[in-house]
């Protein structure tokens, strides 16, 4: 099994007219995910091409399908907004891939929505290779398998993959979990599901610096994975303190959010933390050769 | 955004935060002029971003308007340095404000928990102080609250605060004042962090900001346009302009100090990008994300404002294609390297993902041969950087 | 505190939602000046409280200022009834407002739904009716959305009633504005209702609100001390004038139909009070509720408000002591009758409780001997009252 | 057993050291009530003079005394805020006598407080006859006993307990829910305890006009009080509309909170109205007689 997302959710996507939201519909599509509807005010009772129906609130469209799980794409004024509508509609799982949603409106949206599960925002999404994909990746690096994958970025998670499939490790799920400070579900969170998810028998972590979600997995692994191998990575080792670098959430302020502070609590809880992201294959086969 | 003291000001005195009398000042005969007509002792207070501006010689007193001008010349255009700035900081003006006899400081902020997705205020009665040297030395004269943002703040907390952090009791009236004000700011205003070090208690009683910290989350600023003219004043946006002036996000270009140039597709690949040439014992001259599904055109402008920084020695394109297409990416690069008002410098492009094999023969068509790993891509960028 | 018209489309004003351009005027000279230097076809509206002031002959329209100068003469001093208002209500001011070519008429208000324990919003697309009406008649197109107070209104909702009540795609874009202006106002001015009615779609697509009706929280006033004003302004409030005048709280008294006065501790025992005497047969003439822990002088300064109202033919107080004491009322009602500038009515008390002893005392000195019951005490007072 | 309150349940006074906080703190004590502290700020580490412990903060107090009631006595623009101070240190039970809360100001408390349950405000309190009573209630006009009194009135309580006690009907808990429109706790929680409660075996419901809370009671008494003698009493059915009288929730608006409709439910719910209140203890006790 995967983690929150199997062949058979039922997805609907908020913005589904709009240029990226219609764009990676039809790549979702093509990949298998169960879309079975999406929303743009003001354009319901219409239908896209390949044939899904556009509602005009998430209500109707829950209520007409019956979708558990949305994607948001909505400019970041209007994200918040979407995000409630899926909550006051009952859905349980939201990705948000809109970049740039002001730190404020997602405090309130994750302290206000609670049991909703949000992934992002910010973030490239979920996929369960082989049987649904939620999100912005392409789809044709991942294959099925069973390694866990956690991720703060996006295209260093397709780097990282690519080298897991060419190395015959295929994926159970892979959680984009958004490259912003305030995100809905964070590493402990995907830990936490993996933890019991029979199907996944290894977790590749991809961190980056900035915060301190790194060293939450860390301890969070010590107490809750101890028979399951996990293996990390950590993006802007590199970078210099007080710059930004493309991720809100990638910035050390003072010494919070250093690489080495990450690296410390990795080697506490026993995780290797590869150098290069071409490392990681290897690292993932050393430490499942020695748990069995 | 980070905000200058007077600036800080100024959204303190819209939420109703006392700060001292005073005036923004950015010529000497402004300086002069203020004092002459507002008899009395001044402060002199450098507008700059860095910290430790006291030590480094940026504050200055003035009892009269003959000293206020000499001190005014003595500071405006002075560039501040100390140990943590070592470039330095060039004033470009001056806040002047009343002395006031300091009885007591304290020390208060607000800022975002990212763990605890919550807002936290931190108070301390050690005001005046670096609050992280505070931390480290006595923890416990340190009080934190977490603010539940469904509730907002409510006064209690800031008398449970006050209490706990042993404010002299002198501030104990107005603290829930400056507390409600100082969280309307954080919040109307989206602020990462708001802070008032130090908070003072003067002699006859008051309590006022003497000093204002205030971060705003570019993401929220379309909230609040008039603050629009308040973006180009810091140093620290340079970059962000640069991004900008050629369509890219404001965060996603910043100048590194080391000699090899950065594009990549993704802000975690940028990243990794520079750890990797890092690793193969060379330093990236800047980061630069180009998004996903750049188009050639971008691809070029970005090349361009790489090239500029004259640190750059040699140059690494790393793109992982999902989005972003490998053959638009190729025709950026070879529309850049014909452009001809663009400075040369070798070059190493790794193209793999969507559209691999069309981005490759464009490549090919104009002599250049991509490596096939970003390891591999690095190597020979140090390589080429260290001739 | 309902508040006028006028008043309640300058609080829409602060919250921008748009109303129709005009002034508000309390003579016929500013009308006739007013559309003397801005010609056009306007609307002379009564600033009135009561409802149906339309029918009533409330309402005129002026192409010019001589025919406003007639109409604002015909309209100031009138007193408009209908129906449900028989003793009518005198027009003191005039709202005077540009005509506007009305497309479509939508409903929308927020009020507080108690059972819920939130705000309720409701919209239909019957607009410029009797919600009621509507909501009796024709339910389904009423459209309802209770707002979480922890999240507070999201366009979301906006959108969602509005395609929920069928408004014309002409509101659309307008409607999530004017809904969070609304729900602004409803929120910052502590309103316990907030009503559009009609929401005007204008042929030219504009959308404004055509009337608008707020009713505010008497107990959140003291947060818009600046609203002070409006206090006295509405009919509504004689008797809470009254009742604070003599110290009491502005809703613990309101003059009602009937012949016999009534005094009694606690709002709940005043209004048992009045069931009491309408199942002997009687009515209250008023409802006083003197609260809790009164003393003499209060006991003796209500005894005279009651009495002041004429129509009182006796008079019925009835105490239970808990925190208030039955010799301080003993001494106020024995004062409130020796003060010789009070009205004389047939007077029955009934006193039990805390010092029931002690009152009984005083009163028995002063020739006056309690009944034991409350039953007895309204039966009695319906007697002496009839006679 | 009575609801929400015994014997042992540490109390503590919001307000303590202000003229009517002190004033009922004395009575409280001379009832019984555990009063193990209060809280004025600023005044910390004082004491009253019947030797109860003054605190800066709630979180003082429940941290010194392991107090979980309190009872709130401050002005009505502070009381949101003691309110919320009370949650924040953990308290589960909190009585608010303030009268004049703004109404927008209790949908927030309300809506932000769970699970801590709020009686009032502008209510008289609670009180188990002869263990403990957090209020202002009159302490002498009750008598332990069966009958279980939920009402929205004050005084009007002590009229109909007064006559419960002298027709020898005492009291397992009597619950003054309060006058305002927003109020924490409604006739239906109380009834959901006392239909759970093996010590109450007749409830008396006073309700008054304004509002549902009566309409909803009769429905709740039909599915889930079958076997639980109730009797009602409704305050002001000779109120005009329009008007309020004292209480802030007691006015009908429109064809809203009309005798008529509660005399309605509470037939349609087999729940005698008395006419006057000198009549329950008659209607408890045949009611009582004709279900044994």
């Amino acid at each position: 099994m995967s983690i929150w997302l199997d062949k058979n959710s039922k997805v609907i996507v908020q913005g589904i007219t709009g240029r990226e939201g219609l764009f990676h519909t039809g790549r979702m599509l093509a990949y298998g995910t169960n879309i079975v509807g999406g929303v743009t005010p003001g354009k319901g009772g219409t239908k896209i091409e390949s044939g899904q129906p556009v509602f005009n609130t998430v209500k109707d469209a829950v209520d007409a399908t019956g979708a558990t799980h949305t994607i948001i794409f909505v400019p970041p004024p209007f994200a918040a907004d979407a995000l409630y509508e899926a909550y006051d509609a009952g859905i349980t799982l939201a990705v948000c891939i809109t970049e740039g949603i002001p730190a404020h409106d997602m405090l309130k949206v994750v302290a206000t929505t609670q049991p909703m599960r949000i992934i992002g925002p910010n973030c490239p999404g979920l996929v369960s290779p082989g049987r649904s994909l939620v999100g912005i990746m392409p789809g044709h690096v991942f294959a099925p398998g069973r390694v866990g994958m956690i991720s703060r970025s996006g295209t260093l998670t397709y780097e990282i993959v690519d080298g897991l499939t060419k190395a015959g490790l295929g994926q159970s799920t892979c959680v984009g979990i958004g490259g912003d400070p305030i995100i809905g579900t964070t590493f402990v969170d995907c830990l936490r599901e993996f933890a019991n998810d029979p199907e996944t028998d290894a977790v590749v972590v991809c961190g980056e610096i900035g915060g301190s979600d790194e060293e939450d997995a860390a301890a969070f692994i010590t107490d809750h994975l101890p028979n399951k191998p996990v293996v990390a990575f950590i993006g802007g080792r590199s970078a210099p303190k007080g710059k930004r670098l493309g991720h809100a959430g990638a910035i050390i302020s003072g010494n919070f959010g250093t690489p080495e502070s990450k690296l410390a609590a990795f080697a506490a809880a026993g995780v290797p933390v590869a150098e290069r992201p071409s490392e990681i294959p290897r690292l993932v086969e050393e430490r499942r050769a020695a748990r069995v | 955004m980070k905000l200058m003291e007077h600036q800080g000001k100024e959204l303190f005195r819209r939420v109703g935060i006392p700060t001292p009398r005073g005036v923004h000042a950015a010529s000497v005969a402004n300086v002069t002029a203020f004092i002459e007509s507002n008899p009395g002792s001044w402060v002199l207070k450098s507008q700059v971003m860095m910290g430790g501006r006291g030590k480094a010689g940026g504050i200055k007193f003035a009892d009269d308007a003959k000293a206020g001008e000499a001190e005014a010349r003595g500071l405006i255009g002075k560039v501040l340095k100390n140990a943590q700035n070592p470039d330095g900081e060039e004033v470009k003006s001056l806040l002047i404000e009343e002395k006031v006899a300091i009885a007591s400081e304290a020390y208060v902020s607000i800022a975002i928990d990212r763990a605890a997705k919550k807002p936290v205020v931190i108070v301390t009665a050690q005001g005046g102080m670096d609050v992280e040297e505070v931390a480290a030395h006595d923890p416990d004269a340190i009080s934190k609250y977490w603010i539940d943002p469904a509730i907002g703040f409510q006064p209690f907390e800031a008398r449970r605060l006050a209490f706990a952090a042993k404010l002299p009791a002198g501030f104990h009236k107005a603290f829930p004042k400056v507390l409600d004000g100082l969280y309307a700011l954080f919040l109307d205003y989206g602020a990462q962090l708001v802070e008032i070090n130090p908070l003072v208690l003067t002699q006859s009683g008051d309590v006022i900001a003497s000093d204002a910290k205030v971060e705003l989350d570019d993401n929220a600023l379309y909230k609040h346009p008039e603050l629009q003219a308040w973006r180009s004043d810091g140093p620290a946006d340079e970059d962000q302009a640069a991004a900008v002036a050629i369509g890219l996000g404001m965060s996603n270009y910043a100048k590194l100090d080391g000699t090899i140039g950065v594009i990549a597709n993704g802000a975690g690949l940028g990243m990794g990008t520079m750890d990797a040439i890092r690793t193969a014992g060379g330093s990236a001259a800047n980061f630069l994300d180009i998004g996903g599904g750049a188009q050639a055109e971008l691809v070029k402008k970005s090349y361009q404002l790489v090239t500029s920084d004259p640190k750059v020695k040699a140059m690494f394109i790393n793109i992982f294609g999902g989005i972003t297409r490998g053959d638009q990416v190729a025709h950026g690069i070879v529309q850049a390297l014909q452009g001809g008002d663009v400075r040369e410098v070798p070059l190493v492009v790794r193209l793999t993902g969507t559209n691999e094999k069309e981005g490759r023969a464009i490549l090919a068509a104009a002599g250049m041969h991509p490596v096939e790993t970003m390891d591999e891509g690095a190597r020979r960028a140090v390589e080429l950087a260290g001739r």
